[in-house]
């Protein structure tokens, strides 16, 4: 009981108080914890303040710092993995609509492509926001314009594109016959469900890719 | 417990050994043997108080005795007016019939019989391990007391919208999907042809002509061309508006496009 | 974009994230924080795993050391410092009584269960506030219905419960004989100075109240 705490015990206290209290902790509060025997009532103070200084230093370089703040000391993560941190509480992402994902499979497979031509395939027109988000997005560019009335602007894939999808290059996509050939063996079968499928929502049916992936090796992209 | 003053008439051999236990209860003031009383969690554990106290084996289990003894914890409880649940009344029941049960005369061929401790003993056995697994439980170290996760301050939140997650196999289902809807790519997807916008334009003019009143938009598209006789037709419409010499009417958003030659051809 | 994170900052990344959770934190919530271009997904799980190794060798001899519960990893203050830290907070910490352990460890041992079960092994009724009290918490949850008459909840334990008492899996819960054993060992010790005290004299005697005492309490010191 009279013993005083080695240093390397203090500072593992000290450090296991201001990771687990949730607020500042003061020196005092801090030499509150202990009891006489364990530290000594006029120097204890300076052997805390000695431990967080120690603690400062060991923190260098890790995730979290340790900050002086009004009411005493306290562990912070970094603000600069704030991003990262962040995400853990982020809410799911939106879903892209039928129509975006429709436009970009028409960019990435028939590149160079103008609105019109995607509006021509797809039978209804393009929303200006759906190119804007794919070009947010950085997935398609401007690759130039078309020689013909209008000038119109025509649509290519980019890296980012590839990088998302965990691809190397374009010649990595499925190949479009074997897509097509899978797209004729469905209609046999399948094509009275993937209307009544696609009535009822515009989103992506997990059906048809899971289908498409039997036939069509793909690179994971995300898990 | 019948009541004070016949301390002798309890007396228990017990593994060889004299054993009072009758008094010991009697000395503890009232208010305590009602705190007593009331730490017992039903009649499993009020039982198993009393054979465990005497340090018997269950399998071993005196049935009479211990039902005597349970009788007289009920008097007691009955006696401090203590709150008596059922389940106690249901216990001194069941003791007094395997009690009752063991004392009747033994019939021969009965000796194959169940004996009617057994239930008791099972439910005893599985109540006493479960007690000891709920010792344990408030044993192991726990969050709050033992275990104190860390909560250093938080970094100030990054508002950041996420990208909505895509999979390969979404963008190739679309794929799929537009090209289904688009005809033409079925029936002959590769086969390409030379077509001039021009050209399609003087058609498309022709059929209007011809006409001399509304066309429907879809009307004016032969699948059977083609992705490309598709686009071709479109340009050649788009083109027809530019210059004035087709009008498109829609009279509500979604509803079907028509198309006609213009009244009167603009000059160029 | 394309720039994979180097070993030290996704350390530094996961410690922070660890930290700042509040709750254990699986691999693969830690990989879900990191966008395609920041951490390759095939190797990504990987690369964590090894950060998290290095995070628990880091932090031996510290204040806190990282934890595999059954819900993730959490980095938690070390139980030997528990005395000093719980000092922190005036409040002491909640007690449960003899019968909310025990229809917890019915769950938890016989599980799934219904609430007759719980009582036919009991003896008496549980009461609807010690379910719903387990149900708060987190511990315990319906899993289903039993296929007899009324189609009685079924009640099971949760991950939640194993985070709580710092167990990984059901396997690391004491197994029921050995505890049998134990306890037979402890209550042959309880129950022995009660006879001695009993036999010893038939007067009124502290002593012999003290003995009960400690046999009084035996069913609700072990809060």
């Amino acid at each position: 009981m009279n013993e005083q705490l080695d240093a390397a015990q203090l500072k593992r206290i000290v450090e296991a108080a201001l990771m687990a209290a949730g607020e500042p902790l003061s020196v005092n509060r801090l030499a509150a914890l202990f009891r006489p025997g364990e530290l000594h009532p006029q120097e204890g103070r300076k052997r805390i303040r000695d431990s967080l200084a120690h603690l400062g230093e060991e923190a260098e370089g890790r995730g979290y710092e340790l900050k002086q703040v009004a009411s005493g000391y306290r562990f912070q993560v970094r603000q600069a993995l704030s991003p990262w941190i962040s995400r853990l509480w982020e809410e799911k992402p939106p879903r892209y609509s039928r129509a975006l994902l429709e436009t970009l499979a028409l960019i990435v497979y028939r590149q160079p492509v103008t609105r019109a031509d995607i509006e021509s395939v797809r039978g209804v027109a393009v929303s200006q926001n759906i190119l804007r988000t794919l070009l947010e997005r950085g997935w398609i560019r401007v690759v130039g314009q078309r020689e013909s009335p209008g000038r119109p602007n025509l649509y290519g894939a980019t890296r980012g594109f590839l990088d998302y999808f965990n691809l190397q290059s374009f010649d990595d996509l499925p190949p479009l016959d074997k897509v097509q050939q899978k797209i004729e063996q469905e209609l046999k079968q399948l094509t009275k469900p993937v209307m009544e499928a696609e009535s009822a929502d515009g989103e992506a049916q997990p059906g048809t890719a899971e289908a498409l992936a039997e036939v069509v090796q793909l690179p994971t992209t995300r898990d | 417990m019948t009541a004070d003053s016949k301390p002798a008439e309890a007396v228990a051999v017990v593994d060889g050994q004299t054993v009072d236990k009758l008094p010991a209860d009697l000395y503890i003031p009232p208010d305590a043997l009602v705190v007593f009383l009331e730490t017992f969690e039903g009649p499993l554990d009020l039982l198993l108080y009393l054979i465990r106290r005497r340090n018997l084996d269950l399998l071993e289990l005196s049935v009479a005795d211990i039902t005597d003894q349970y009788m007289s914890y009920i008097d007691l409880m009955i006696e401090l007016k203590l709150d008596l649940a059922g389940e106690y009344l249901v216990m001194a029941a069941t003791l007094a019939e395997i009690k009752s049960r063991l004392l009747l005369p033994r019939q021969e061929d009965a000796e194959e019989e169940d004996d009617p401790r057994m239930a008791l003993i099972e439910r005893l056995q599985e109540y006493e391990r479960i007690k000891s697994a709920a010792h344990q439980i408030g044993d192991l170290p726990r969050m709050d007391r033992d275990i104190f996760p860390l909560s250093p301050e938080r970094p100030e939140r990054v508002r950041e919208q996420a990208h909505p997650q895509v999979d390969l196999r979404e963008v190739l289902a679309a794929l799929v999907d537009v090209m289904r809807r688009s005809e033409a790519f079925l029936h002959h997807a590769v086969r390409q042809e030379p077509l001039s916008v021009r050209d399609r334009m003087a058609n498309v003019l022709a059929v209007l002509d011809q006409a001399k009143e509304f066309v429907p938009f879809t009307e004016l598209f032969k699948p059977e061309e083609g992705r490309a006789g598709v686009v071709v037709t479109f340009l050649a419409i788009t083109e027809l508006l530019r210059e004035g010499m087709a009008d498109l009417t829609q009279s509500e958003p979604f509803a079907p496009i028509y198309l006609r030659a213009a009244s009167e051809p603009v000059s160029t």
